[in-house]
């Protein structure tokens, strides 16, 4: 075992990191107990967004250069997978 | 020009499909455009293969390492003979398997010739690549047109046993598929190499790639039907139009088989401690295919399970490994795929015109169509290894084999289980092709019941709007609710004139000629043994000892 | 012209009169006006989150926008769905309920979810009144 | 000279065809004559010793035409031919002059192919070669048995099943002798030392009197015989008297040699050889169907035969070479003339001719010379033989109650064919028993009291074979020469038979003597002796045994068929699953220690997406409606996208997250077509189904665990990384790889999206998807107003449209250095088009109208001729290089990107242009065109399958 | 060990999901599948090495396995492409996407499509035919 | 300079985390969708620029500094138009509004002018 040296820098990071993940923990306890699909969609929606969270926090704290453009197209993306569920709660129905 | 540049051009073999594949899409529904460059391209691969073939016969290896990369770095390419006489079969086989396509008229769609040119691209590259990855991606490239092909005889006028078969065949593959591209990575991250030739003999040195690479023939066992993971090959093959179904049984599990003989040959060095679990494997597919065989009621289901059970004998050899092993087991490859292009060819011819595949519905065929009566009778033949007939060396040399290695027992299975496929095949015989003939029986009460306004509005199109009985749920359902009716054999509805002579041929010379030709086929293969026995024997020699095949692929 | 207020709280607006160089600056302004309303609307939710009891008093009401463009209707359905505690549901174009959709010159119509008004027309001058800073900054010269 | 007698028989199979489409059943006459020509072809040929010829076939495999002909083969080969030829003569009388129903171009065919078959089978002197002739000999029977008509389906096929299945003895055989012999010519085989290991030579003779067995219908293979008695009487006299049943014997006159004297080989022909020679007599004497007496006859006699080849001694073997000789003779008359009878008096059953006047004093004659022959009266030949036989029995080596048994099996064997012989003489001269009176009265109102003598062309042939009965009987001493030539062959001695009708008085002459007493006796007391024999006989037939194995076997494959389950994935999907474990388990077992893990392949924030990844894994396989499943395994690709951000792919990462979100767009389409919530299994499958999970799951965790994270740094890894922007110009090296080192990949999954994209056209425009199931949407409420409630997304989209066509180009063209390339810009390019697709204000928006197939097939076309480019570089194949193009440096690998990209994105337009709308053949009305496969759609060139709107904007 | 274990739980949830009727959830599971064997050749490079595999990004010894990165790019590729083809195949056919399998009774047409497989006539007449056994036999000899 | 930085972007990122959290807690607490939706359209937006903002100030840069300009103008559009859609969606659905106060789209809406709630569609849960 290394001797336990943490680096206080990333100590933000690192409680976002465990808040973003008590939000998706939450959203999925959400998907799976509904009760209605416009709770699942929308409970979908949110993890959504907490994993791209997380998305921007580990490519900080792993000092990943290409973070932002992933985050950027990231962005773009989610919104149609939002848009689709809403879509898929009228079946389809614009 | 040297073996070095000539190594280059085999990339050729997958470029001159795909391309023409490209333009045809391009080119849209052009039907006689796409008829001569299919032709075109095939009759090129062919010729191809053969030179490649007459190149090997010395036993040496065309090798390329693609893109100008140092070999081991760019993807290798190698054509020993064991490739040729593959890519030689295969695209052959393709010919006589698309102009029967286009005998039964599967071949209509615009999407036909390219698809089958993308799946004869994917062949060729499997049988090319020397590298395990690549092999991945080009089974990929196979079988993504074989869904294509497939659905295509799933049209809304066929049953929707279609579409389930498109299902399990599509899940299955992709699973597999999934495994061997796992078992791929594993094996990369224990050697570091998907190359073949770095990975020769591998899976001898560490027993941990051994069980990695047991991913990859896993994976291709499935795809080649091996037992215990046999069974979706019946259901699936079956439930697809008889042209397909024709194709397929060419090239899907043959290419697998193929893989299974050079990845264990090169990557497993032949090793012997997994022999008597390999020749467990095969003797028990081979008698569990030709059990089930006999307990059929359709009649591409019984050839689709003689299929596996040719899968059996095939992989004996592999099971036996010794030279005289392995150039029997692809003495039996070649002859089981024409033999069963042949039957399959015959009964499609059947199914397609009589529209049935069932045993009980047609009768009588022998008189009223002598030479698919006898192109059957031929492949039945050569199937269960009756002389002359190429299934007979095939057999013969398949128990020598078993009995120079002293597997009395794997012998014994393999003639015993010969004995059950002909009883399989004699049913199909008895029931179609003896008696007296008359209309297809299950072919009233499908009239009676559903199939009415199809009949009527294909015999004076154009139809009117309102063919609403003609939907498949509705014809699946009267099908579902009549006794009588067949299995949905896809192939309905046939015009049934009541005054029809019974005694007057229905099946056109060019719906029974491809199977007469592999009719003849395995007749010449039977009687001109020699020559194909001398290609094997080299391919068997290349496989015992891949030196040559590493050597090249090492150093193109 | 004078601005005219229905009587059910909905807001007729009317070109402004500001200079449109001001138009940066009352730009910022509202950005910043929209900052601090997240967080004063954020307070209220999340004080109703971590109570116990439920103090929403939720519903729909119908809000006659003065927004005259495909983009600023957006926006403002769009601001008003980012602010915690409103949430637009939806669009209409009528001049006034029950005539017929689809009139291309009449106003629209934005029917918007709120979770602490005390009643419709609270939630409606809650967004006239966003409406009306957003416009008096999206617009050249204002409104009045 | 050997080869031209086979090419004689062969070239009679060539004419048969031709000759009887012109003669009809005449043709038997022409036909006759090269088989004759090839028996004297045969004679000339023989010198007395062995003469031997080679023409090659495979030699590679040793499998060639090598001929022999000695003395054995000689008798065997007259018999084949002469006889043969005979009968085809008979068979231009006996067969119908209606050529639609007589069929005699099928018949001639396949009777001069037995007969060709036969000679080879004769006269090869390759054990190979024997098997195929043995094989042929099957078939043609099979055919001949099999077109005498319905009744004659079963018969045929449990006689071929029976006989195959010996031959596949034979072969099994063959291939052991010729794998230890090392050569598989049969004078080879014969000669080497193979034999002194006794396990081999038993193992051979088992399987050699298998083969024999079936082929002369020996116990317990003996059922097929009677019961292929539905062959026309030609067929019956030839294949089921004189020649295919011959075939056993003679394999094992060729064998014995050398397995003579081997107590096995011993056992099986005496004991095989007695009982069925017991049954057959016993049997005969009940028929009253005169020819299915005779093919008991035949049973009986052959299982003599096989008794005296089991004897072994030289004598033994002379006795079998002289009785084939005399039961050829006297049985192939027989079954002609029975022929004849049946042919002019309409009926064989005994009780039926009793009832009639039968006036054939030729053919009535000639029965009784023949059945006389066959009940070894004196002076008639098969007196000769069966002296023969007597005297080899009394003189059977080994114990000394053997040859009493062996004797007294022979003895009374006799005695019943004494017994039968005479009943067929009584039975066919119609002087029989008691007649029925039913029968009479029947034949009389149908036919007339009388038969009448047939003309002499019909009765000619068999008349001269019961008269050689006579003539050899008294000249015995004809036949020495060649019989001594073939005992010679069979026994290895030397012997030099003297056959004679009169040795002197012999025990054997006594027991003959005893024989014809007790016979005739038997005959003159035949009504009590009927009504004994009647109640005697086995419970059950052989022929049940045998049906009974069919149907079992029917029954079975049915069972083992539907083992492998249904057209349901779910059975095919989970047996990998098990296998993966037996894997897994398999390797636990054998791999010993791994090597050290390398580094620190874990860090503590990987546990967080060890969490989402799990909480996505339950929720998915918890979820109860459609919406949930997708929305969480949507959850779970983003995990996956996280895992590989943190691993340092982020290509990868891009890549995932674009296809996650583009799955989840597309299976939005379809949703709608599906009920919304999943129905539920019984507890005891979920249980199934959990522990099936559970080993899967393990097994993959095992196998990442052993095989992963254990090696530092591969060769390949390190030469990418070290040479992508030295060779191949490009700094992201998993994009360098992607079209450069391994491009060819590359090519393979853009030609796979693209038949993708072709598939579901194929699929989409041909057949109907379900109708979507009713929405729950309230169209009353304003909200329902599409227009002006998707004014957000518009204008939106607006923006996006800009920013995603931007993107798509920039990461198209900075792949190679940065992260993106042709898959990625491609996907971006596609979400673009989801977009729009969200955007738009109906599924079939002219937006949305893009040429999927045009973009499918140039992104194919183009990705292929870039690789062909690269033949220019002279690198070869997908060989890359650099061009200049207004100052700025391009690769050949751009183009290739973009081939790719449009693949990509046509398959993506295609995807979501055919499961958006509603089915493009709805939309146009219904189109019926024909069916595909209908004979009525190759009649009219078939129209348009697909509406036209559907069509064109398919190729646009 | 994380990775390990996050190819067990996908893999888990994959095959549970292949025990299911409807296709759907297949493909579902399908997809978790794909997951699973893409990170399962991610790993097979090494999971201690995490720098991007960019020129010049970071020191080589430390950079990621490139190798995996672009097996695991061309099989999601695939992956996408087949799961968009058998989702068009989950709306062809029968309305709910399952097929039962042929012990199951409640889906009627499966029953009928196994019917046809093995007729029943057929099976009652072969088990006829040998229960009946010697009894129905001819002797094959023309009466 | 760069201590402050980091200091503020982690305060920042925090921020963030925790509006996804009352976001979260919305998700269990509120009583219907609508409310429930409220709640992530404004996490999705805001929360999700705090972070990123937050994750410059970490990691600054100027090509960085214009790529999050880009992703917050559209995070907080895309985030406000998926919600929207989401909204509009669980009202053509027939989702019920708890415990609904006033509902004056259900006045405008044909046949459902008592205000009532459309009733719930037995296979929407
Ligand atoms: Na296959
Ligand atoms: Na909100």
């Amino acid at each position: 075992m290394m001797p336990f040296a943490y680096d206080w820098s990333l100590a933000g990071i690192d409680l976002a990191i465990g808040l973003l993940t008590v939000a998706a923990l939450v959203s999925a306890y959400r998907i799976v107990v509904g009760p209605l699909d416009a709770d699942r969609a929308v409970s979908g929606d949110l993890l959504t967004f907490s994993a791209l969270g997380m998305l921007v926090l580990f490519g900080v704290r792993t000092d990943n250069g290409w973070t932002f453009d992933l985050v950027l197209i990231a962005a773009i993306v989610a919104f149609l997978s939002g848009m689709s569920l809403a879509r898929a709660l009228t079946r389809g129905k614009r | 020009m040297s073996a070095t540049a000539l190594g280059q051009l085999l990339p050729l073999f997958i470029a001159v499909p795909l391309l023409s594949a490209g333009l045809l899409v391009i080119a849209g529904d052009r039907r006689r455009l796409h008829r001569a460059v299919l032709f075109g391209a095939l009759g090129l691969v062919t010729a191809g293969g053969l030179a490649l073939g007459v190149r090997s016969l010395d036993g040496s290896v065309l090798a390329a390492s693609l893109g100008g990369w140092p070999g081991g770095i760019g993807i290798g390419f190698a054509a020993d003979m064991l490739s040729a006489l593959m890519l030689v079969l295969t695209s052959a086989l393709t010919i006589v398997g698309a102009a029967f396509a286009y005998g039964s008229r599967v071949a209509n769609s615009q999407y036909f010739a390219p698809l089958l040119l993308i799946l004869i691209g994917g062949v060729n590259g499997a049988l090319l690549t020397a590298d395990l990855f690549n092999l991945f991606v080009f089974i990929e490239v196979m079988l993504v047109p074989s869904y294509g092909l497939y659905v295509l005889s799933a049209n809304r006028r066929e049953p929707l046993r279609r579409v389930d078969g498109a299902r399990l065949y599509v899940t299955l593959n992709l699973l597999t598929s999934t495994i061997l591209v796992v078992g791929v990575g594993f094996v990369y991250g224990l050697t570091g190499s998907v190359n073949l030739a770095v990975l020769a003999g591998a899976a001898v040195a560490d027993t941990r790639v051994a069980v990695a690479a047991g991913m990859v023939l896993f994976a291709l066992s499935i795809k080649a039907s091996v037992v215990p993971l046999h069974g979706w090959l019946s259901w699936a093959y079956s439930s697809t139009s008889p042209a397909v179904t024709g194709l397929f049984a060419a090239l899907h599990t043959k290419v697998a088989v193929y893989a299974l003989y050079r990845v264990y040959s090169v990557l497993y060095d032949g090793d012997p401690r997994l022999l008597p679990v390999l020749l467990v494997l095969a003797v028990a597919t081979l008698v569990i295919g030709a059990l089930a065989s006999v307990g059929e009621h359709g009649v591409r289901s019984i050839l689709s399970w003689q299929m596996v059970s040719g899968i059996g004998g095939i992989l004996v050899g592999l099971g036996l490994s010794t030279r005289l092993g392995l150039a029997a087991g692809l003495f039996y490859l070649v002859h089981h795929m024409v033999a069963m292009g042949c039957l399959l060819m015959a009964t499609g011819a059947i199914e397609v015109r009589y529209g049935t595949g069932r045993l009980a519905d047609v009768q009588g065929l022998a008189r009223r169509e002598p030479l698919v009566a006898a192109a059957f009778f031929v492949g039945l033949l050569s199937l269960v290894g009756i002389p002359p007939f190429s299934g007979f060396v095939g057999k013969l040399m398949l128990v020598t084999a078993g009995l120079d290695a002293g597997r009395t027992v794997t012998v014994g299975l393999v003639l015993a289980a010969s004995l059950v496929s002909l009883w399989a095949l004699l049913r199909v015989w008895d029931a179609w092709f003896w008696g007296e003939p008359t209309a297809p029986h299950g072919h009233r009460e499908r009239l009676a019941t559903a199939a009415l306004p199809i009949v009527g509005a294909a015999a004076t199109a154009p139809a009117p709007s309102g063919r609403g009985s003609s939907t498949d749920e509705e014809r699946t359902e009267s099908w579902a609710s009549g006794e009588t009716l067949g299995p949905p054999t896809g192939v309905l509805p046939v015009t049934v004139d009541p005054d029809e002579d019974v005694t007057r041929s229905r099946i056109p010379f060019r719906l029974a000629a491809p199977a007469v030709v592999l009719a003849l086929a395995t007749l010449a293969l039977g009687l001109g043994g020699q020559a194909l026995w001398t290609v094997t024997d080299v391919a068997a020699q290349g496989l015992t000892d891949p030196s040559r095949y590493i050597e090249a692929v090492l150093h193109p | 012209m004078a601005t005219h207020t229905h009587g059910d709280g909905t807001v007729d607006l009317t070109a402004g009169t500001a200079s449109a160089l001001s138009w940066p600056w009352r730009w910022l302004v509202f950005w910043c006006w929209y900052a601090w309303a997240l967080v004063t609307s954020s307070e209220a939710v999340i004080k109703d989150l971590v109570t116990p009891g439920d103090q929403a008093r939720s519903g729909i009401a119908r809000v006659r926008s003065n927004c005259r463009t495909d983009a600023e209707v957006t926006l403002l359905s769009a601001l008003i769905t980012l602010t915690p505690g409103t949430l637009t549901l939806g669009t209409r174009r009528a001049g006034a309920v029950g005539e017929e959709d689809g009139d291309p010159d009449a106003r629209r119509l934005l029917y918007v979810h709120g979770l602490y008004a005390e009643d419709a027309d609270a939630l409606r001058a809650e967004i006239h009144d966003m409406e009306r800073r957003m416009l008096h900054a999206m617009r050249k010269t204002g409104v009045a | 000279m050997l080869l031209l007698s086979l090419l004689l028989a062969i070239a009679a199979v060539g004419a048969s065809w031709p000759f009887a489409r012109l003669l009809g059943r005449d043709a038997g006459w022409v036909l006759a004559l090269p088989l004759l020509a090839a028996a004297g072809v045969l004679v000339s040929a023989w010198t007395g010793g062995v003469r031997t010829e080679t023409h090659p076939w495979i030699p590679a495999i040793g499998v060639d035409l090598d001929l022999r002909l000695d003395g054995l083969a000689l008798v065997f080969a007259m018999i084949v031919l002469v006889i043969g030829a005979g009968i085809l003569a008979y068979s231009s009388r006996y067969l119908g002059a209606d050529r639609a129903s007589s069929r005699p171009h099928t018949f001639y065919l396949l009777m001069t192919a037995f007969a060709a078959s036969m000679l080879l089978l004769v006269l090869t002197d390759n054990v190979v070669v024997l098997f195929v002739a043995w094989e042929f000999t099957s078939f043609a029977s099979f055919f001949l048995i099999g077109r005498s008509g319905d009744h004659a389906r079963d018969p045929a096929i449990r006689t071929l099943l029976v006989t195959v299945g010996g031959g596949l003895a034979l072969l099994a055989a063959v291939a052991l002798m010729g794998v230890r012999a090392g050569t598989t010519s049969l004078t080879g085989v014969l000669a080497s030392d193979i034999w002194a290991d006794p396990a081999f030579t038993t193992t051979v003779a088992v399987l050699l009197a298998a083969a024999a067995f079936t082929k002369s219908a020996q116990f317990p293979f003996q059922a097929w015989l009677p019961d292929s008695m539905v062959a026309i009487s030609p067929v019956s006299a030839y294949l089921h008297a004189a020649a295919m049943v011959k075939a056993g014997i003679f394999l094992l006159l060729v064998f014995s040699p050398v397995l003579a004297g081997t107590p096995t080989w011993s056992a099986l022909l005496i004991g095989s050889g007695l009982i069925t020679a017991l049954l057959g007599a016993v049997s005969a004497i009940r028929r009253h169907d005169l020819k299915g007496l005779l093919a008991y006859s035949t049973m009986s006699q052959l299982g003599l035969l096989v008794t005296a080849i089991g004897i072994g001694t030289p004598v033994a073997l002379t006795a079998a070479i002289v009785h084939t000789v005399a039961h050829a003779l006297f049985k192939s008359a027989l079954f002609m003339l029975i022929g004849v009878v049946d042919h002019e008096a309409g009926t064989r059953d005994l009780r039926e001719l009793a009832a009639r006047r039968v006036h054939m004093p030729v053919t009535g004659t000639a029965i009784a010379v023949a059945a006389l022959s066959m009940a070894g009266i004196p002076p008639l030949f098969g007196f000769v033989s069966k002296e023969g036989l007597l005297d080899a029995a009394l003189h059977t080596p080994g114990p000394a109650w053997l040859p009493v048994l062996v004797t007294a099996g022979i003895a009374v064997t006799s005695v019943f064919t004494v017994a039968y012989s005479g009943r067929l003489v009584l039975g066919a001269l119609g002087v029989w028993g008691p007649s029925p009176a039913g029968a009479a009265h029947r034949w009389t109102a149908d036919r007339g009291d009388e038969v009448h003598e047939a003309p002499p062309t019909f009765w000619g042939v068999p008349v001269l074979a019961a008269a050689a009965a006579v003539a050899l009987g008294l000249m015995p001493g004809l036949l020495d020469t060649p019989v001594s030539h073939a005992a010679q062959a069979a026994s290895g001695e030397e012997v030099h038979a003297h056959l004679a009708l009169w040795h002197g008085v012999t025990t054997a002459l006594l027991v003959s003597a005893a024989v014809i007493a007790l016979g005739v006796l038997l005959v003159l007391l035949r009504g009590p002796v009927e009504r004994m024999a009647s109640h005697a006989g086995l419970p059950f037939s052989a022929l049940d045994v045998v049906d009974e194995a069919r149907h079992r076997l029917i029954g079975i494959g049915a069972v083992v068929s539907r083992a492998s389950g249904s057209l349901a994935p779910r059975t095919h999907l989970l047996i990998p699953a098990l296998v993966l474990a037996v894997l897994a388990a398999v390797g636990v077992a054998t791999v010993g220690d791994l090597p050290a893990v390398v580094g620190q392949p874990s860090r503590w924030h990987d546990w967080v997406l060890v969490a989402l990844v799990g909480a996505g894994v339950v929720a998915t396989i918890r979820a109860k409606t459609r919406i949930a499943a997708m929305v969480v395994v949507g959850v779970v690709g983003f995990g996956v996208t996280l895992w590989f951000f943190t691993l340092g792919a982020v290509d990868v990462a891009l890549t995932q997250l674009l296809v996650e979100v583009l799955t989840v767009c597309v299976m939005v389409l379809l949703l709608r077509r599906l009920p919304a919530r999943f129905s539920t299994e019984p507890a005891p499958r979920k249980t199934q189904a959990v522990l099936t999970a559970t080993l899967a799951g393990v097994a993959a965790t095992v196998g990442v665990l052993a095989f992963t994270g254990r090696t530092s740094m591969s060769e390949i890894a390190h030469y990418y990384l070290t040479h992508s922007y030295k060779e191949a110009g490009g700094t992201n090296v998993v994009n360098v790889i992607l079209v450069d080192f391994r491009a060819l990949d590359t090519w393979g999954e853009m030609t796979v999206l693209g038949a993708t994209g072709l598939t579901v056209a194929a699929l989409l425009l041909n057949r109907r998807p379900t109708p979507p199931q009713p929405s729950a949407v309230d169209m009353r409420s304003p909200l329902a107003h599409v227009r002006e409630n998707l004014v957000h997304i518009r204008v939106f989209g607006r923006i996006f449209g800009v920013l995603i066509i931007l993107l798509s180009l920039v990461l198209l063209l900075r792949g190679h250095y940065e992260p993106g390339g042709g898959f990625i810009a491609a996907l971006v390019a596609g979400a673009g088009y989801a977009m729009l697709y969200l955007a738009a204000d109906s599924d079939t928006a002219r937006q949305l109208r893009w040429p999927y197939l045009a973009l499918i097939g140039s992104g194919i076309a183009l990705g292929t001729v870039t690789g062909l480019a690269g033949y220019l570089t002279g690198k070869g194949f997908l060989g890359a290089a650099g061009v200049k193009v207004f100052g700025y440096g391009l690769s050949t690998t751009l183009a290739f990107d973009l081939g790719v990209y449009l693949a990509v994105i046509g398959l993506i337009v295609a995807a979501f242009s055919l499961l958006g709308p509603e089915h493009p053949a709805d939309e146009g009305g219904p189109v019926p065109g024909p069916d595909p496969d209908s004979p009525a759609a190759s009649e009219a060139e078939a129209p348009a399958r697909t509406t036209p709107t559907a069509r064109e904007e398919a190729t646009r | 060990m994380t990775i390990a274990l996050t190819v067990g739980m996908l893999t888990f949830g994959a095959f549970y999901l292949f025990s299911k009727r409807e296709l759907l959830r297949v493909i579902l599971g399908m997809v978790l599948l794909g997951h699973a064997a893409n990170l399962a050749i991610i790993a097979a490079g090494g999971t201690d090495r995490r720098a991007l595999p960019f020129v010049g990004a970071a020191d080589v010894e430390v950079q990621a396995d490139p190798l995996p990165q672009a097996f695991v790019l061309t099989a999601i590729v695939i992956a996408f492409a087949i799961t968009v083809l058998l989702l068009a195949l989950a709306v062809t056919g029968r309305a709910d996407d399952a097929v039962a399998t042929p012990g199951e009774a409640r889906d009627p047409l499966e029953q009928a499509a196994s019917d046809a497989r093995f007729p029943r006539a057929e099976r009652h007449a072969a088990a006829g035919r040998i229960a009946r056994g010697r009894a129905g036999r001819r002797t094959g000899v023309r009466p | 300079m760069d201590a402050i930085l980091t200091v503020v972007g982690s305060v920042l990122v925090v921020i963030g985390a925790l509006v996804f959290v009352t976001a979260g807690l919305g998700l269990v607490r509120f009583p219907d969708p609508y409310t429930r939706i409220s709640a992530v359209g404004t996490a999705g937006g805001v929360g999700m620029i705090l972070i990123v903002v937050g994750a410059l100030l970490l990691a600054p840069g100027v090509a960085a500094l214009v790529k999050v300009a880009l992703i917050v103008v559209l995070q907080l559009g895309s985030a406000s138009v998926a919600t929207m859609a989401l909204g509009r969606s669980a009202y053509l659905t027939g989702v019920p509004m708890s415990p609904g106060h006033y509902d004056e789209l259900a006045e405008d809406t044909p046949g459902r002018e008592g205000g009532r709630p459309a009733p719930r569609l037995p296979d929407m849960d």
